[in-house]
């Protein structure tokens, strides 16, 4: 397999979730797009691990960096979506931009 | 071009296709249900590269939990499910030209450095091969790991759980009018002498 | 030798200022008779040491006969003598080759002083003391007329309110003078020639209640003040140009550069350091054009007027002059300059004293004309301008005390309000004539031998120069004879016009009087050839070198003599022809004279001059543009660095609004707050999403730039 | 032994004082009062024993009380401290108005009181001040200069005028700006010299033997010549001072005309010059030129003031100008000068000062106008020291204002050596510095006649001014004593400073 | 590989007893009722002291010490930086005293929570390895959200919480995505090992280094998921608004240490791994920190709110802290341990003033919950104590003497002009006179304007400790420098 069509994956992945981020108002949804980026990351660390592997370095580095990804990315979504309910019940909306109570 | 090579080029088809639907679908619910797809295709490219362990854990973890919990998340909201009127107030310029740009470099970047690479994926990764890396090799940062998934949960706890009893009432989320906020009370610290009950009066 | 004790003098009426200040208020006759012990102690050491001088000088020049007759007999040759003031003979002498002067006899010369601090490795200020003929000739006239004038002073301070402080000031500025005089070196010098000047400004000012005086005191500091810049400027320069201070070594230095010729002295500087000088003693002296503070001075209280503005600050620029003589012998162009000087001002000033109705301005312009004589005079003969200085001392504070003595009496200044005084105010009348005819330079009282010597200076000089001092000179004479004619009978004659009754005045004012006109009828015989033969008394006590001396012997011109003679008698007759009937002010024929009367009037509009020339535009002008330029210009400039074009807008604000503070005393903060209020504030929107854009942005700029780089 | 001491302890004890007086309670603040003037006759009799010692123990002429322990290993900069001839009569003059304005702030206070929080800013100033004077490693002479700032900001800012705070902040801000560029030069200095250290006997040896380039003394000079300029002021750098005299209260205004100033001329003569020599004369004319101008300027500006302390700051100017005139002529005759001129103009500007706040006290105005005049009348003590300082000022002979400027003129006259291209230029400066003093007779006597003379108004005849009190009276006859004295016997500070500043540039080889 | 199954329980002693202390914290929480909860804090003091102990013993043993390979190194770095933090978490406990009793809500938690991210920030300056130094950003970053939200009544504290969360864990991810990268061209997640293969890349003939803009833009990403920790443009933008929306304390956490902590990482990745490609990156931090001061600075001009006017300020302190990064040059070690040292120095000056000033900040807030600049006129008569302290920070904060941050000033300068970074270093002396502004105008209204109430203001032991030991650390450091700038020589990597 070419090296390049997971890199273009997680290159796409990476791209398209952050447009969701900069174009999404609902939070929760933002919140997925960084779920997208975080994919392609562990893309990424595969695909190189792989590569690493190839070269003679340490062989499962990668996959466990993943692994790792993976984990903090799950927790991450649970806090996230703590703070997006603890700011539903104050406010009665996800929308991320009427978070604009302090500015300049 | 292998076999392999044109699963990945159908992967990368398909999984662009739905994380493109993720950021772009009216409805949310659905958008999450694209989320599933996209993820699953990264889980297959993970079965693509050899890494099997970490493509089940990616479908254990994201498909099963972190799909759910952002569903629940959105019904807990009770975020508008039916389609959204205006995605954003930034305007479509900037993200677009954002992640295009992005992309652009990004692909620049990869052609110029991984052209003609190939993997070579004779064997998948054993589970066994990664335990033991990871259970030594890997032994104190999976501690930490895991001191790092309490914290979290308890911070989510924290932060997700009515107040009862400690500090100011639970609230009444209908009372409030969407997207106006609730106006905010002084400090708590504001009055020092003065406990609790107090602060229920000034909200 | 008395003359080690010479420092005395000038410390014994600082000692005086210091105990009167302290204890005046509380003694007897509250501070004054310390003031007038002390003093009357320094005039008798003045007195000791110019016995001493003139001992020794007069010794000294007979042994120098003794020699020169010796070789007349060795050498069968006659000693060539030159006439009085032949520039050329001194020049000749200087050469060495007329007159030859024997090993170690010199003039008198005692010096003495002590390093006061040193400044540049062993290069340093000195306090010291130089007494010789000039000294003890000085000694003499400033004790004695500040005796006279602490005496009389007692009778017209009278009741002042602040009669303590005026002496502690007179002894003072006695101390001062002192000091000016004794000093050896040129800085001490400067010292006492400022604190004369501040001591006078204070004295002018006495009555500062009233702002005419303090405005004159100002002007007379000030006028002053400029003319002490020439003086510093010329000290430093010498200094410059020899290294030291002292008068000494300096006139010995120069006196070398003349020998070795051109190019070992710089000519050109020594004469601009010269001429520096000399604007130090136009100031002082109050010489044309600087002369216009000292009739304003005469707000002062009038013994003031006597011992300061007549007898002895005014004479520190001519004491100058002569005191650096063989620096002045060396350039010409600084002689040349000294007597057209000198000539423009005794006979302007002269006749500025034709129109004048107050007393003390009349003796003033007078004092001004006698100045001008005494330094036209230095410019041909030493001798002549110290002696005419000498007895000027005497006969001008005679005259000043006499119209104190009128004012006392009459409560007025102006002659309009006298008249007809003879009667009540005797004494008065009698002193006030012998000083006038002295000043009148009638035989054969002082002025008369005085002012004789200066003529005869300019008439043995000849040139141009001479030329225009002999006339000038002549005709001041006259005018001046002309116009204390005028005074005498306005004061004098006809009716009394003023109000109350004339009463004499008493007899502390009056004995200083009579104790003045006796000096001032005889002292000029002083001049007298002591032996008969060459030498007279005068230039051989006060003499600078023998040298000088032998080329520069007295000449009495009889010619020249009753000629000047006659110009004083024919300005007496026209005097006594206008004003035998001392009439009013309408109609002195002097103030109906038209256009030479206004002129006259307005004293050549110089004053005008200065005050809208000069002191306005600099306070009221320049200084108010210099500070607005400092408010607007510089202070902004500060604002306006690093804030660019951004910030003029801003800066226009701050300037119409001088608040400043929140912009910024810096323009960089003004414009830089600027900026951040308009930009970048909206770059903090509170959207997240905006934020993350622009990190997204900043991350794609941030990789073109790597990129790049 | 005494000399390893004394002079850390000298200058740490007002900081200690300050700490005490931090620590007496609110309640017993007026005891605040003896405690500060405690330590303040404590340092200046401390200053006078060392003063004393290194003259009469025949320590002198050069470096003495030196001490030089390690301070910052990671730079080599060093605790180094020592003292001079130099230094000498500065080190000891900040002492001494420390100890007088501690005597005046008895009566004294300018609102808001608050007298504790005053005089430890006040000896917080004297450790800042008296440190500049004995610090011999750049970077601690940095540190005390920069620490003179704070207490002044606040001295001005709290107990200034109606405009402190605009006053404050812009004193603050300009020096600050100054001293940046100053340190920016001193770190290049540093690492140019063939050896890095911040050692000023050290600098300024290689400073003598030439170790740092023709161009790179220009650059470094311009950067030094600037943060002490600022602080000097030199002309046109000196338009943060009218401000700062004028609003800051009595005190401050006495310290910083006092002291201050001098920090900014001292470092001329014990950093730029030895350090860099070629540079110090390539700046040479141009300094002479500005401070020609400073004379000028400053006296053109006094005339056209009508607030008092304004026009006593604007004098300040013309003063600070002599003293650079003498500097740029870079002869000992020169420093000199300058050093002289700094303690005269001190002692002068500070009385001056002290007279000025005592008056507006009275009067409740600073301008000249309200005054009227005749204060003679109303105040006749008060009135005649106030004529007897100004005419110091002006230059009398006979006081201590007329050596430092006679000297620097005699100076310019004759500048070093190497200056005698502009010889021309430094002459005719000389004559217009000379034309500046008669400008500054004019604003003094004109000030003179416009405060003290004249009939007063009825306004202030009928309101019975207090005269002089006690408590002036002791903090100013030293001042009077001492004006007297240094214009009588110059040789009290000469003594100190000539052979030392000859040494100093004997060591540069500079010809004069 | 070294053996990493034996395990150095010396080494890991602070950690673990800051586990204990944490994990205790939460349980003792739940045994006690109403204001005996506030005991928590003073455990936790203990708890953070005994670690400062331990780190003592393992200086003062001296001997490098490793556990579990390259993931947890103890060297006089790390011991530094240990100690920098655990004083640092002292203090903060320590403001956070009465502020959190009053609260009354979570203390057992929000001690777990700090504590919990002081670990994280322990373990950061151990890490020598990128995984490693990701998980304890990681353990640093989340708890913070949690924290900024803690005032769950408050919308705006709402507010702070999202908007750190959706930055941080966006800018996270971008590092994340970075760290793959650098990992995919390295082969090896080790620090040392990636910078020897960065270094061997230049002589392999397969990929030449120097045209990898992949490789480069990584490393941006890498900076990007720091600058966001450090609050560097462009990345500040969560800074000024989660601070304000923060309880103050938290702020002040925010604000010092877990800066501090992205400066940790930073300093390892950017000078131990990316060191070979220095002259690359450097000139872009250089433009970042010069970004980030000047901006900090015009911004905080604007700020009538205290805290938010802190918040500013502390990013232009983030760009004086970056300056050395500009001045790294491949192989030049000498200008790199200075830059490194000034660094160092900066860091532990800012935490003493800043921490100070966000302390007082603290106290003030009691009163004056709006928390505007205007509260503080005439707080000189209210508590002339806060008011001097806190001009003492303020002075320090502009980098003036008499107090400390004029010698991190000093000696970021100093690397700088060493380094021949004579514009960089202009800058930042135009940012330090620019920055006096606003901290003198503070200085000018505590003390030249007229109170605004009348009610002192006592802040309570625990708050005057905290103040007054940071206020005359600040003094005495600026005294004796060495203090500082020798340890920061002596840990020089």
């Amino acid at each position: 397999m070419l090296a390049v069509y997971p890199l273009t994956f997680a290159a796409l992945l990476f791209s398209v979730g952050a447009y969701g981020v900069l174009a999404r108002r609902n939070a929760v949804l933002v919140l997925m797009s960084i779920e997208l980026m975080l994919a392609s990351v562990t893309v990424n660390l595969v695909v190189f691990g792989h590569l690493a592997a190839e070269r003679g370095d340490a062989a499962l580095t990668g996959q466990v960096f993943a692994l790792f990804v993976i984990a903090i990315g799950a927790a991450e979504v649970g806090v996230g979506l703590a703070i997006i309910l603890l700011l539903f019940r104050n406010r009665a909306s996800i929308n991320i931009d009427d978070a604009d109570l302090m500015k300049y | 071009m292998t076999g392999v090579d044109v699963a990945m080029l159908i992967v990368v088809v398909f999984g662009g296709a739905s994380a493109l639907l993720v950021v772009s679908a009216r409805n949310v619910v659905h958008a999450a249900l694209y989320l599933v797809v996209a993820l699953l295709a990264v889980a297959v490219t993970f079965l693509l590269a050899g890494a099997e362990f970490l493509a089940w854990t990616q479908v254990l973890v994201y498909v099963g939990a972190v799909i759910v919990l952002i569903l629940f998340g959105l019904m807990l909201t009770r975020a508008p499910i039916g389609p959204v009127a205006k995605e954003t107030d930034v305007g479509r310029f900037l993200p677009v030209a954002v992640s295009v740009a992005l992309f652009a470099m990004l692909m620049t970047g990869i052609w110029i450095s991984f052209d003609g690479v190939r993997l070579a994926v004779d064997a998948p990764t054993t589970t066994a091969a990664l335990g033991d890396v990871l259970y030594i090799e890997w032994a104190f940062p999976f501690m930490a790991l895991g001191f790092f998934l309490t914290v979290s949960l308890i911070g989510a706890i924290i932060i997700a759980r009515r107040e009862e009893g400690e500090g100011p009432a639970p609230q009444l989320d209908t009372e409030v009018a969407p997207g106006r906020p609730v106006p905010a009370p002084t400090d708590a610290s504001a009055s020092p002498g003065v406990t609790a009950p107090a602060q229920e009066v000034v909200r | 030798m008395v003359s080690d004790y010479a420092w005395l003098i000038p410390a014994l009426p600082a000692l005086a200022a210091a105990i009167i200040a302290a204890f005046g208020k509380r003694m007897a006759r509250k501070g004054a008779e310390v003031g007038i012990a002390a003093v009357a102690l320094a005039l008798l050491l003045a007195l000791a040491i110019a016995v001493e001088v003139f001992s020794a000088n007069v010794a000294t020049v007979a042994e120098l006969e003794a020699a020169h007759e010796s070789e007349e007999h060795a050498a069968g040759q006659g000693v060539q003598v030159a006439m009085a003031g032949d520039r050329a003979a001194a020049l000749a002498a200087a050469d060495g080759e007329a007159i030859e002067i024997p090993e170690g006899l010199e003039a008198f010369v005692h010096e003495r002083g002590v390093t006061l601090a040193q400044f540049q490795g062993d290069e340093g200020f000195e306090a010291g003391i130089r007494i010789d003929g000039l000294v003890a000739m000085m000694f003499l006239l400033v004790t004695f007329v500040s005796l006279m004038v602490q005496i009389y002073s007692t009778g017209y301070m009278h009741g002042d309110a602040r009669y303590t402080y005026f002496f502690a000031l007179l002894s003072v500025f006695t101390a001062s003078m002192l000091l000016l005089v004794i000093a050896n070196n040129l800085m001490l010098t400067l010292v006492g020639w400022e604190l004369v000047g501040v001591c006078s400004y204070l004295l002018i000012g006495f009555w500062w209640e009233e702002k005419v005086n303090s405005d004159a005191a100002i002007k007379a500091f000030l006028t002053t003040k400029l003319g002490d810049v020439g003086l510093i400027v010329g000290v430093v320069t010498l200094w410059g140009m020899f290294r030291t201070f002292n008068i000494t070594e300096i006139i010995t230095m120069v006196g070398e550069g003349v020998q070795a010729g051109e190019a070992a002295l710089n000519q050109g500087m020594l004469t601009f350091a010269l001429l520096a000088l000399f604007l130090g003693a136009v100031g002082k002296s109050a010489q044309f054009p600087l002369h216009t503070w000292l009739p304003d001075a005469m707000a002062g209280p009038t013994p003031v007027s006597a011992l300061i503005h007549a007898a002895t600050m005014v004479t520190a620029g001519v004491f100058l002059i002569a005191r650096l003589y063989p620096l002045f012998q060396a350039s010409p162009t600084a002689m040349t300059v000294i007597a057209v000087i000198g000539a423009i001002t005794l006979f302007g000033a002269g006749l500025l004293a034709l129109v004048q109705d107050d007393v003390k301005r009349v003796l003033a312009y007078s004092t001004i004309s006698q100045l001008g004589y005494m330094v036209a005079a230095l410019a041909f003969s030493y001798t002549a301008g110290i002696f005419h200085l000498f007895t000027h001392g005497f006969f001008k504070a005679l005259l000043f005390l006499g119209s104190g003595s009128l004012i006392h009496g009459v409560h007025s200044n102006n002659m309009s309000d006298m008249g007809g005084l003879r009667k009540p105010m005797p004494v008065t009348f009698w002193t006030f004539l012998i000083g006038s005819l002295a000043l009148a330079a009638i035989p054969p009282l002082a002025g008369f031998w005085s002012k004789d010597e200066i003529l005869a200076g300019a008439l043995s000089a000849g040139g141009a120069t001479g030329t225009l001092v002999l006339v000038l000179g002549a005709l001041g004479g006259l005018v001046t004879a002309f116009y204390m004619t005028r005074a005498m009978f306005l004061i004098f004659a006809g009716e009394y016009r003023g109000h109350g009754h004339p009463h004499e005045s008493p007899a502390s004012m009056r004995w200083p009087l009579v104790a003045l006109a006796v000096p001032a009828a005889l002292i000029g015989f002083v001049n007298l050839p002591f032996d008969f033969a060459h030498a007279s008394g005068f230039s051989a006590w006060t003499m600078f070198s023998l040298e000088y001396f032998e080329s520069h012997a007295a000449q009495f011109v009889v010619p020249l003599a009753l000629a000047a003679s006659a110009a004083a008698v024919i300005g007496i007759g026209l005097g006594w022809r206008l004003y035998r009937t001392s009439p009013s002010l309408d109609e002195d024929p002097m103030l109906r004279m038209g256009a030479f009367t206004r002129t006259l009037q307005n004293k050549y509009y110089l004053d005008e001059l200065y005050h809208h020339g000069v002191v306005r535009p600099i306070r009221d002008g320049i200084a108010q543009g210099a500070y607005w330029l400092n408010d607007n210009v510089i202070d902004r400039i500060v604002y306006l660095a690093g804030a660019g074009a951004t910030s003029v807008g801003r800066f226009t604000y701050d300037y119409a609004d001088q608040r400043g503070i929140d912009a910024g005393v810096n323009g960089l903060a003004g414009g830089a707050n600027a900026f951040g209020r308009d930009v970048l504030r909206k770059m903090q929107s509170g959207n997240i999403q905006r934020y993350a854009g622009a990190m997204f942005v900043g991350v794609i700029v941030l990789a073109i730039a790597f990129a790049v780089a | 032994m005494w000399e390893d001491w004394a002079i850390t302890v000298t200058v740490l004890l007002p900081l200690v004082g300050a700490a005490a007086i931090a620590l007496i309670p609110k309640a017993h603040e007026e005891t605040a009062k003896p405690v500060a003037l405690v330590v303040s006759a404590a340092g200046l009799a401390l200053s006078v024993a060392i003063m004393a010692t290194y003259y009469l123990g025949g320590l002198g002429p050069g470096l003495a009380f030196d001490q030089n322990v390690p301070w910052i290993t990671a730079i080599g900069a060093n605790y180094h401290v020592a003292i001079d001839g130099i230094s000498m009569p500065l080190f000891v003059l900040s002492y001494l108005l420390t100890f007088l304005c501690s005597i005046y702030v008895f009566d004294h206070i300018e609102e808001p009181g608050k007298p504790k929080a005053f005089l430890a800013l006040m000896l917080l100033l004297q450790t800042g001040m008296a440190g500049t004077f004995i610090a011999f490693d750049l970077i601690l002479f940095f540190v005390f200069w920069e620490l003179v700032l704070v207490p002044m900001y606040f001295m001005i800012g709290v107990w200034g005028g109606p405009r402190r705070e605009y006053a404050a902040v812009k004193f603050f801000l300009y020096t600050l700006f100054g001293s940046v560029f100053m340190l920016v030069a001193f770190l290049a200095v540093y690492f140019t010299a063939p050896e890095r250290t911040f050692d000023i006997v050290r600098l300024s040896e290689f400073g003598a033997a030439g170790a740092f380039s023709r161009a790179f003394q220009l650059i470094a000079f311009g950067g030094v010549a600037l943060g002490f300029a600022i602080k000097v002021p030199m002309w046109p750098f000196h338009t943060w001072l009218p401000d700062a005299h004028t609003e800051a209260p009595t005190v401050g205004s006495v310290l910083l005309a006092g002291i201050l100033l001098k920090m900014g001329t001292y470092g001329f003569v014990r950093i730029a010059i030895p350090i860099l020599p070629d540079g110090a004369l390539a700046y040479a004319p141009i300094i002479a030129v500005l401070a020609v101008i400073a004379i000028l300027y400053g006296a053109l500006c006094c005339l056209a003031q009508t607030d008092l302390k304004r026009l006593i700051a604007f004098s300040s100017v013309g003063h600070m100008g002599f003293v650079m005139l003498g500097i740029a002529a870079m002869t000992p005759a020169g420093i000199n000068a300058a050093i002289f001129g700094m303690v005269a103009h001190g002692v002068i500007t500070g009385m001056l000062f002290f007279v000025a706040g005592s008056v507006k006290e009275r009067y409740h105005t600073r301008a000249i106008a309200d005054i009227g005049g005749g204060m003679l009348q109303t105040m006749p003590r008060m009135g005649a020291i106030f004529t007897f300082v100004a005419i110091a000022s002006l230059g009398l002979p006979g006081l201590a204002g007329f050596w430092g400027e006679v000297l620097a003129l005699l100076a310019a006259f004759s500048p070093a050596e190497q200056l005698s291209a502009y010889l021309p230029l430094y002459r005719t400066l000389m004559v217009l510095a000379a034309v500046g003093t008669v400008l500054t007779a004019g604003y003094f006597l004109w000030m003179l006649q416009r405060v003290n003379m004249g009939a007063a108004p009825d306004r202030w005849k009928d309101a019975a001014l207090a005269d002089v009190s006690r408590v002036e009276l002791g903090a100013w006859i030293p001042l009077l004593v001492l004006i007297l004295a240094l214009g009588v016997l110059p040789f009290l500070i000469f003594g100190m400073t000539n052979q030392p500043v000859t040494d100093l540039l004997g060591q540069l080889r500079l010809g004069f | 590989m070294t053996d990493v199954t034996a395990i150095d329980w010396f080494a890991l002693a602070p950690e673990l007893t800051l586990l204990t202390t944490a994990l205790l914290a939460l349980f003792v929480d739940l045994f006690l009722r109403g204001d005996s909860k506030r005991l928590v804090n003073p455990m936790a003091i203990i708890g953070c002291v005994v670690a400062i102990a331990w780190v003592a013993a393992l200086a003062i043993d001296g001997a490098p010490r490793q556990a579990f390979g390259n993931m947890f190194v103890v060297d006089g770095y790390a011991l530094l930086f240990k100690a920098f933090f655990l004083t640092t978490a002292v203090f903060v406990l320590l403001t956070s005293y009465r502020y959190f009793t009053q609260i009354r809500t979570y203390q057992g938690e929000y001690y777990f929570l700090l504590l919990a991210a002081f670990l994280g920030m322990l373990l950061m300056p151990s890490a020598r390895d990128l995984v490693m130094i990701f998980i304890a950003l990681e353990l640093v970053s989340v708890p913070g959200f949690v924290m900024a939200g803690l005032r769950k009544f408050d919308l705006r504290s709402n507010e702070a919480a999202l908007k750190f969360f959706v930055f941080g864990v966006l800018s996270v991810t971008i590092l994340l995505f970075g760290l793959s990268i650098v990992y995919g061209f390295t082969g090896t997640t080790d620090l040392a090992g990636v910078a020897d293969a960065l270094r061997a890349m230049d002589r392999s003939a397969l990929i030449d280094a120097r045209r990898e803009p992949l490789l480069l833009g990584a490393m941006l990403f890498v900076v990007v998921g720091f600058g966001f920790k450090v609050s560097a443009v462009p990345f500040h933008f969560w800074a000024p608004d989660t601070y304000e929306g923060s309880p103050v304390p938290v702020a002040a956490f925010l604000s010092v240490a877990s800066k501090a902590a992205g400066f940790a990482g930073l300093l390892q990745i950017m000078f131990v791994a990316f060191e070979p490609y220095a002259d690359v990156w450097a000139p872009v931090l250089g433009v970042v920190s010069v970004l980030t001061m000047t901006l900090g600075n015009i911004m905080a001009l604007q700020q009538r709110n205290i805290v938010r006017l802190f918040a500013y300020s502390s990013i232009a302190h983030a760009g004086y802290m970056l300056l050395p990064f500009a001045l790294v040059r491949p192989g030049a070690v000498e200008v790199n341990e200075q830059a490194f040292g000034a660094v160092l120095i900066y860091l532990l000056a800012y935490a003493v003033m800043n921490i100070g000033a966000f302390a007082v900040v603290t106290a003030v807030t009691e009163q004056h919950p709006g928390r505007q600049v205007g509260d503080y006129a005439g707080l000189g008569a209210r508590a002339p104590g806060l008011a001097a302290a806190l001009t003492v920070f303020l002075i320090s904060l502009g980098g003036v003497p008499p107090a400390v941050g004029f010698w991190a000033k000093f000696f970021v300068f100093l690397a700088a002009a060493d380094a021949g970074a004579y514009v960089l270093a202009g800058i930042l002396v135009v940012n330090s006179v620019i920055a006096m502004f606003y901290y003198l105008a503070i200085a000018r209204t505590m003390w030249m304007d007229q109170p605004v109430a009348a009610v002192p203001i006592r802040p309570g032991f625990a708050l005057n400790v905290a103040v007054g030991a940071l206020a005359i650390a600040a003094l005495v450091i600026f005294v004796v420098p060495d203090l500082f700038a020798a340890s920061a020589g002596a840990s020089t990597l």
